[in-house]
């Protein structure tokens, strides 16, 4: 099996290799780069399905594979090894498995791309770099993984590179997710110095002894990492420019696989993050402010692939509630739900972007379910399951976290001490009620996207047409799945995985046995808040559609502020960006060019120079005023001599 | 007469027939004979060094003690006859285009002036010092004004001897008041009476070391340097600054060891004080030249500067150090004004054409300069593997093991500041481009110069590369002059 | 330590052979005649070459896992003065003599570009090949400073000669700057070799006698400042970096190459084979100033790098931050630091190298460095570009290209060494993704201008031949850095146990009593982790 | 010292006022005068040193100084000449293209 782990990631990786040489040939071969590459992936899943196989055979094993020593300054060595377990058999399922189906659209949604070999190429690249990312046995094979996903992220945001707003978004994309990369080699940093390793073995063992707070600090740089790579505000600003990207990239990457890293790294890392109550606090608090300013800015977005971005977000902020409140299970439980309606979702986008000719304004569609049903069906299966509705898999997964949410101060007694007090209400309430009012605002705007797609009449100009079958085939799946999947398996994913977890709290489980009654009363509760949300999304875009004109209208100022997304990125142009170029390029003139170059270095030449001139005055040509100096300067020597060196007469 | 006279007196006999004989054949006009005149020149140095090979292993004192007849002598005396050789050669053909009319007298007045070098050096009683002295002043005085109808050379000349003049009065009356300290005019006389320092001692002290000062040019003594090294016909610049200044600090460093060398004490401080202002100031006024002559002047106060630390550090170390650093001192310069040389001669130029500009792409359009005056440039400014950069570690080392660092650090600081001059140099020779001049140097090079750039350039390169034959050599000159 | 360099000669002379056969190269170049260029250009490719192998054929028969200098030579130079002709090759400088042979080489490969006087311009990179191989390979004070300084002449001259607009001024101040620091530090190496006499009675330059040496605390300060001061006109470290965007935008490709290549890396080099050793308690006692003033460089050239419109100029101040690292990892006084300061330093060899190759490849087509005057040219050249995002990448850092490995290590050690210094130099990941980014955005991506630069010709074979190479270098040491680090860490351990073990016992105990030095207990930072470990 | 001290005093008293000849002296010839005066007050001191040492040197040191005196005059006024053809004139102020 060890083999076969480590062909795993292999697969994606000679494939990107394979496409990328054929980048150069002819049209023919561009025709096959697709294939290629969607056979890597799918390759790739096969193998993955196996180990999965092979590692549910026997109850508790692990299967490692070590490929070479990376590099080792003794006593401090890393292995490039692999860990295969359930937690990571579950992503890598979800990786490939998505992945393959999110390939195979792409050969239908490039196909007129010339240089999509190039692409194909990239999104290989990208299965390869997230399986390093998910399959590593350390922390810094991890971090290959993640800095890989982001680099591939950037290749693909820019991948229409001629328009140079798409290169500067995957630049932006880039940069972002170094600064949280650069909290978690800080994290790295801290961990070896308190343990001395990265292994994931070793450090579950060590950090039992190791100082608190040096636990709190890890976990929270850390965190700063999943931040980054999870768009979590304040770093989530890279996500909604990144949908410049073709819309495969956007399903797999930013809305299915890449993003989730960081609710995977905290789940893998989840003995720490169990030592570390007051990090887990800050988690909760920052993924439930996500999660509501997402929404909110989702309500007023029109560009369909823009609402998803900020769902996207939105979503990830419920991940990290869940992975606050240290029910790690259920977080992975979402993340994998949220893997097949939003790539449903984004594909679907993809389609109808595809089929409208490249067209992303919902105010230019409309009434597109004639024209384009298959996509409408799974799309609209996708937002039901996004929204919550009963009995689909968000429904399922989005529940479980509020329900941990709601139970995490009496269910983990090791937080209570560091659970903010808003007035009277807990952190836990108080994040539970933003959760809600969240889900209403989901379940608000993917309607309205929903209505503003399929329904109405059509805005557009382009006549509509449905996607050829390499595309819609994938969203069948995948709307399956997200229909299905939390109801047919959602207990037994949760077991399986809460058999993982040798430290999960197990939260919701625990909770569930002892108050039955008011889980169930939560669970209606949620339902109902869903299919108001839904309710009033169809009404508004259909019946009364004069109520949102109304209240753009009315709360203009409001309005404004959302639209403009709360005003973050021109805040952190103000703040950030602005100031340090400027402070840079002062570096550059005033320090570099003048300080340093100007006045101490040319300075210092033109000082002698200047004596120079000073003394050559001396040189006056007059043989009289020559012997005048000599004799003088033979007298002061002497003189001075004298007084200095006293001597007998 | 004893033998030890003999073998002292063979080479300078030598020269003085050969000098004679020199002035014999310009009556019956030589210039009909099968050889240049110059080489005749070169002729005789060459015999005269010959004859004193056996100088190098023997350490005595000839003339009842008045002349030294030991390797120190045998290490400047070859100094001087090489300088003097390379002078006549790289004349060859070229004096005309310095406006001097060629004839016999000017080779005599070379050779008289080496003649008197080597008297100078050699000498250990103060009379034949002081005969020396003015026997190589006085030629050279006339040597200065050799371009007759030039101004600028009749008035290198005045000042040079107006200067020359005053400052050898004080070397007198400070010879003078030695004497009267310590009743002796010998070298060992004076060392032997020397005892407790006087008040009349130590001016005398001070007044020859004004005397010397002026010869070698250390500031403050050194304002006639530049004036006279670019008033001068360049070959007799290059000859002043080599040959002279190399006789000259022969003899001051024999006189300052083995006479003054018990109460060192007493005038190191002054000699560091020169030592420091002369490389400053030297180096500080060279920056601002555009004369390559008047430059390579100022550079050389600034060099006699730097040997000066070796008198700090009397020992072995500061001495050899000397003799070494005024051999590579010798090479380098004398390239450098051989380039000079070459490049403002031969033309219907201005007799003073030696702006740095006139050196514009040389180093494209006449390689051998180019190299010989990069090397010299180089070496001047003590970058290895150069001699001037062997020279200046012997010199640092030297003051620093005599408790010195301080001096060696200005010192390395003011060789900072000098790369940036000589550096100058090498820009306007290659980094500038060709450009063309209004005067071309001379396509083809004179066997003379060219052998002497040869010699020259190859002779700094060796020095820095396998210099410990040389410097052992000087080692044991000095060692030689403090048993005296 | 001590023990290490009680040398004895090899027999072998493969290092002299090694450092004069660019020599040779240069002279045969000298003697050939003026314009014939292609066969200047197979005669310096020949000896160019020739090195190449002589120093792979060294790597071959290195043996790991000895700190011992090997392939030892000692001769006597100037007996007088107790100067010897001293060479040997360690982990330190091994891989250090492989970039130069192959740098060198590929300058001479690339250097169809050079339109006049090509013959002199192979010359001074012959020349300039010795001065570095022999700088690597002295380990006597004076002949490593002859060689040092031999360097500066030929670069002088590559700058001044086949320069750009303002080369002039670049090359003098490129020459007085670095000649500063190295007087001065001839001085002290004079003082050195003094010091030997006083206390050993024995004129001595050579390193393994240096480091029996005993000063008082204000000497030692003083000596190792004059050596620092060097290295770190070298280096170059922030504020003494101003030499080095003049001369690397005036240099021709070929110098900036050599330059940000390897002479940058004489600087590191130096400091962790001399001023290491020789002045143990100085180096401790200042390394806070040298970690202060790397991270300080590190963040200054990033962000100054970030606003430059010359890319030559961009790269150039990023090779200040990258060295920047180099000294954060070196002044972190532990293994981590140490090893990653290494490998970092033939990191940036390759990657800062191959970035001036490009630049280069850009200017010879079109004649200008500015950023503006490119962009989307990913269109135009797009092997071009995927070299580029290469080397871009490397430069950045990216895991599992050359770049990270060190970058890491240093991270790592430095975070040890003191946090807060860690957490600032971090931020030298998030701006330099920014700077390098935003060059590769600008000049690859976005619109191309048909207009300007339609006649842009994608890499040839020849330049394809050059980043051949380091490109497999590239991933070589990001995938597999292993055999790169075991030839480094023996040399590496030695100087630092060396380091702590004299600074455990106070200096002037140890110069009295001799025998308390074999006793002590080595201890320092990176024994911290071994304690935990266990 | 005795009565050799007046003689000294005397050499001083002459050389000073040489040395004062020369620097405040515009005409060339003027200043070779002030030089033979220093040089002839030098050889008081040597001829008064001689005495009191009773040794030969000093006198011999004499003739020695004025026979070097007497070249350099000519020498010197060979000089005075060839300035005299190029400047007109025989003042030191005259002749100050040389400078800088």
């Amino acid at each position: 099996m060890e083999k076969t782990l480590l062909l795993v990631p292999l697969f994606p990786l000679v494939g990107a290799l394979l496409t990328y040489v054929i980048s150069g040939k002819d049209e023919r071969h561009h025709r096959m780069a697709g294939w290629i590459a969607t056979f890597a992936a799918v390759g790739s899943f096969i193998l993955t399905f196996q180990l999965w196989r092979a590692l549910s055979a026997v109850e508790g094993s692990v299967i490692t594979a070590h490929a070479w020593t990376w590099f080792e300054v003794l006593p401090f060595k890393v292995e490039f090894a692999f860990l295969f377990d359930r937690l990571a058999a579950v992503m890598t399922l979800i990786i490939t498995g998505v992945g393959s189906l999110i390939h195979l659209y792409a050969i239908g949604y490039m196909s007129h791309d010339p240089e999509r070999p190039r692409f194909f190429a990239y999104l290989n690249l990208f299965l390869f770099a997230m399986l390093l990312l998910v399959l590593g046995d350390n922390l810094l094979v991890m971090f290959v993984g993640w800095e890989g996903v982001g680099l591939c992220s950037y290749l693909l945001i820019g991948f229409w590179h001629r328009d140079m707003g798409n290169a500067v978004a995957g630049q932006k994309a880039f940069v972002v997710n170094r600064i949280g990369d650069a909290g978690f080699l800080l994290g790295m940093f801290l961990l070896v110095m308190m343990t001395g390793s990265l292994e994931f073995q070793q450090l579950s063992q060590q950090i039992p002894y190791v100082d608190p707070m040096m636990i709190e600090l890890a976990a929270i740089l850390l965190f700063i990492g999943a931040v980054g790579k999870s768009a979590q505000i304040p770093l989530y600003v890279w996500l909604p420019d990144a949908m410049a990207g073709p819309t495969p990239v956007s399903a797999l990457i930013h809305a299915a696989t890449m993003v989730t890293a960081g609710v995977y790294m905290m789940a893998r890392m989840q003995v720490l993050y169990s030592f570390a109550p007051a990090a887990l606090s800050v988690v909760l608090i920052v993924g439930t402010l996500t999660a509501f300013v997402a929404a909110t800015i989702a309500i007023v977005q029109n560009d369909i692939k823009k609402v998803l971005a900020y769902s996207t977000v939105s979503q990830l902020g419920y991940m990290f509630m869940a992975m606050g409140s240290a029910a790690f299970s259920n977080g992975i439980f979402h993340v994998v739900t949220h893997a097949f309606f939003k790539a449903c979702l984004f594909m679907g986008a993809g389609s109808v972007i595809h089929g409208c000719h490249h067209e992303q304004d919902m105010r230019k569609f409309g009434g597109l379910w004639r024209k384009m049903p298959l996509t409408f069906v799974t799309y609209l299966i996708s937002t039901l399951a996004i929204a919550g509705f009963p009995f689909t898999s968000g429904f399922f997964s989005k529940d479980a976290i509020l329900w941990t949410v709601f139970n995490v101060a009496e269910d983990a007694p090791a937080m209570n001490h560091t659970v903010v007090v808003f007035g009277d209400i807990p952190l836990n309430l108080f994040c539970w009620g933003v959760g809600v009012l969240t889900a209403l605002m989901t379940a608000f705007y993917m309607t309205r996207s929903l209505m503003m797609t399929f329904f109405g009449k059509y805005r557009g100009h382009h006549e509509p047409h449905e996607s050829p079958m390499v595309m819609t085939i994938p969203l069948m799946i995948l709307a399956a799945l997200a229909a299905g999947f939390g109801f047919v398996y959602g207990e037994a994913f949760m077991e399986y995985l809460v058999g993982w977890t040798r430290i999960d709290m197990q939260v919701g489980h625990h909770a569930l046995a002892e108050h039955n009654e008011v889980y169930h009363t939560l669970e209606l509760f949620s339902m109902g808040v869903a299919i108001l949300g839904i309710v009033i999304g169809v009404l508004c875009y259909s019946v009364c559609s004069g109520i949102p004109k109304a209240l753009v209208k009315h709360a203009k100022g409001l309005h404004n502020f959302l639209v403009n997304k709360w005003w973050v990125d021109e805040f952190y142009q103000a703040v950030l960006i602005r100031p340090l170029s400027g402070f840079s390029t002062f570096l550059f003139k005033s320090i570099d060019r003048v300080l340093i170059d100007g006045i101490l270095v040319n300075g210092s030449g033109m000082f002698v120079e200047a004596g120079g001139d000073v003394l050559r005055r001396l040189q006056s040509g007059r043989t009289s005023s020559y012997a005048f100096l000599m004799f003088v300067s033979l007298f002061l020597l002497i003189l001075l001599y004298l007084v200095f060196m006293p001597v007998p007469i | 007469m004893s033998t030890i006279d003999i073998i002292a007196a063979a080479p300078l006999f030598c020269m003085t027939f050969g000098i004679l004989a020199l002035l014999v054949l310009d009556l019956f006009r030589i210039d009909a004979l099968p050889f240049p005149r110059l080489w005749w020149g070169v002729g005789i140095c060459g015999a005269t060094a010959f004859l004193f090979w056996p100088f190098l292993s023997m350490n005595e004192t000839a003339f009842s003690g008045m002349m030294a007849v030991d390797t120190f002598t045998f290490a400047f005396a070859l100094m001087i006859l090489g300088g003097s050789a390379v002078t006549f050669m790289l004349s060859d053909e070229l004096l005309e285009g310095q406006r001097v009319e060629p004839s016999a007298d000017l080779d005599l007045l070379v050779l008289f002036s080496a003649l008197g070098g080597i008297m100078m050096v050699a000498a250990t009683h103060m009379m034949l010092l002081f005969v020396g002295f003015e026997l190589l002043s006085i030629c050279v005085y006339v040597l200065t004004g050799s371009a007759r109808n030039q101004r600028a050379s009749s008035e290198g000349a005045l000042k040079y001897f107006i200067l020359g003049a005053f400052s050898s009065a004080f070397l007198l009356y400070g010879m003078a008041l030695v004497y009267g300290a310590t009743g002796s005019m010998y070298y060992s006389g004076i060392a032997a009476h020397i005892g407790e320092p006087s008040m009349m001692l130590l001016i005398g002290i001070g007044l020859m070391i004004f005397g010397f000062g002026f010869k070698v040019s250390l500031v403050p003594f050194h304002f006639w340097t530049p004036d006279v090294y670019q008033g001068a016909p360049t070959s007799m610049s290059g000859f002043m600054a080599v040959v002279v200044k190399a006789a000259a600090f022969g003899a001051f460093f024999r006189l300052m060891a083995s006479g003054f060398g018990s109460v060192s004490a007493s005038w190191s401080a002054m000699v560091a004080v020169l030592a420091v202002l002369s490389m400053t100031i030297g180096n500080v006024i060279a920056l601002r030249q555009t004369s390559v002559k008047r430059m390579l002047a100022y550079s050389s106060i600034a060099h006699a500067g730097y040997a000066m630390v070796g008198f700090l550090a009397l020992g072995e170390g500061g001495g050899a150090a000397v003799v070494f650093y005024m051999l590579v001192y010798s090479l380098m310069t004398l390239a450098a004004f051989g380039v000079v040389l070459v490049v403002s001669s031969g033309t219907e130029a201005q007799y003073d054409q030696d702006s740095i500009e006139s050196l514009q792409g040389l180093g494209w359009t006449h390689p051998l300069l180019g190299i010989a005056m990069t090397v010299a440039m180089l070496s001047l400014a003590g970058v290895p593997p150069l001699g001037g950069f062997i020279g200046k570690f012997y010199l640092f080392s030297a003051a620093v093991r005599a408790g010195y660092t301080s001096i060696a650090v200005v010192a390395a600081l003011n060789s900072v500041i000098s790369l940036y001059y000589y550096l100058r140099v090498v820009v306007v020779m290659y980094f500038s481009g060709e450009r063309q001049l209004s005067w071309e140097p001379p396509r083809v090079l004179v066997f003379g110069p060219r052998l002497a750039l040869i010699l020259l350039t190859t002779g700094t390169l060796y020095m820095g590369i396998f210099s410990s034959r040389y410097y052992e050599t000087a080692q044991i000159a000095v060692r030689s002059l403090m048993q005296l | 330590m001590e023990h290490l360099f009680n040398l004895t000669a090899s027999g072998d002379v493969v290092l002299s052979l090694l450092v004069f056969l660019p020599l040779f190269g240069a002279i045969t170049l000298f003697l050939l005649p003026e314009d014939n260029d292609s066969l200047a250009r197979s005669v310096a490719m020949f000896f160019a070459g020739a090195a190449f192998l002589v120093s792979l054929t060294l790597l071959k028969l290195f043996e790991v896992g000895t700190p011992r200098m090997q392939f030892v030579e000692m001769m006597d130079w100037i007996p007088s003065l107790g100067v010897k002709y001293i060479l040997g090759v360690d982990g330190l400088s091994i891989w250090l003599l492989i970039l130069t042979t192959l740098l060198s080489l590929l300058v001479i490969f690339a250097s169809t570009s050079i339109a006049q006087r090509l013959r002199s311009y192979l010359g001074c990179l012959l020349l300039l090949e010795t001065g570095m191989l022999g700088s690597f390979v002295a380990l006597d004070g004076i002949t490593f400073y002859m060689f040092y300084e031999l360097m500066l002449i030929p670069m002088y001259f590559l700058i001044g000669v086949w320069g750009g607009k303002r080369k002039i001024y670049a090359a003098l101040k490129f020459f007085i700057y670095t000649a500063l620091g190295s007087l001065l530090m001839l001085v002290a190496i004079v003082y050195l070799g003094l010091s030997h006499e006083q206390q050993f009675g024995e004129l001595s330059f050579y390193l393994g006698d240096w480091v029996n040496l005993r000063f008082g605390a204000k000497e030692e300060l003083l000596l190792f400042a004059a050596f620092a001061l060097a290295f770190s006109i070298k280096i170059p470290l922030f504020p003494l970096h101003t030499w080095l965007p003049d001369a690397h935008v005036e240099a021709p490709t070929g110098g900036s190459v050599i330059l940000a290549g390897v002479l940058l890396k004489l600087g590191i080099y130096g400091l962790i084979r001399f001023a290491m050793p020789i002045f143990p308690g100085a180096i401790e006692a200042l390394a806070p100033v040298f970690v202060v003033l790397g991270v300080a460089g590190i963040v200054y050239g990033a962000l100054v790098a970030w606003v430059q419109t010359d890319i030559k100029k961009l790269v150039a101040y990023s090779s200040v931050s990258h060295l920047g690292f180099c000294v954060l990892g070196l002044a972190a006084l532990n293994m981590q630091g140490m090893q990653g300061s290494v490998l970092q330093m033939i990191n940036h060899g390759i990657s800062t190298g191959a970035l001036f190759f490009l630049v280069g490849v850009l200017y010879d087509r079109k004649h200008t460095r500015l950023i503006a005057d490119y962009g989307g040219l990913a269109q135009k050249v797009p092997m071009f570009a995927f070299v580029f995002m290469v080397f871009t990448l490397s430069s950045v850092g990216l895991p599992l290209t050359n770049g990270f490995v060190g970058e890491f290590l240093i991270l790592l050690g430095g975070f040890q060494y003191n946090p807060v210094a860690g957490a600032v130099a971090v931020t030298g990941v998030v701006l330099g993704a920014l700077y390098m980014l935003s060059l590769y955005r600008r000049v690859i991506f976005g619109s191309f201008n048909e207009e300007r630069n339609g006649d842009l010709t994608d890499l040839n074979p020849r330049e394809k031949l050059v980043f051949a190479p380091l490109l497999v270098l590239v991933f070589l040491i990001g995938v597999y850095p292993q055999p790169f680090l075991n030839r480094i860490e023996p040399s590496t351990r030695a100087v630092l146990e060396y380091v702590n073990q004299r600074n455990a016992v106070a200096p002037s105990v140890v110069a009295e009593n001799p025998a308390l030095r074999r006793t002590s207990v080595p201890q320092g930072p990176e024994s911290r982790l071994e304690v935990v470990e266990n | 010292m005795g009565a050799v001290t007046g003689y000294l005093y005397l050499s001083a008293l002459l050389f000073s006022l040489g040395v004062l000849g020369v620097l405040v002296g515009r005409n060339t010839i003027v200043i070779l005068m002030c030089v033979e005066l220093m040089l002839n007050a030098v050889n008081i001191a040597f001829e008064a040193l001689s005495v009191h040492f009773q040794t030969l040197d000093g006198q011999i040191a004499v003739f020695f100084v004025m026979s070097v005196a007497a070249a350099e005059v000519a020498v010197g006024l060979a000089i005075v000449i060839t300035l005299f053809r190029n400047y007109l004139s025989v003042e030191t102020h005259d002749a100050v293209t040389l400078r800088g």
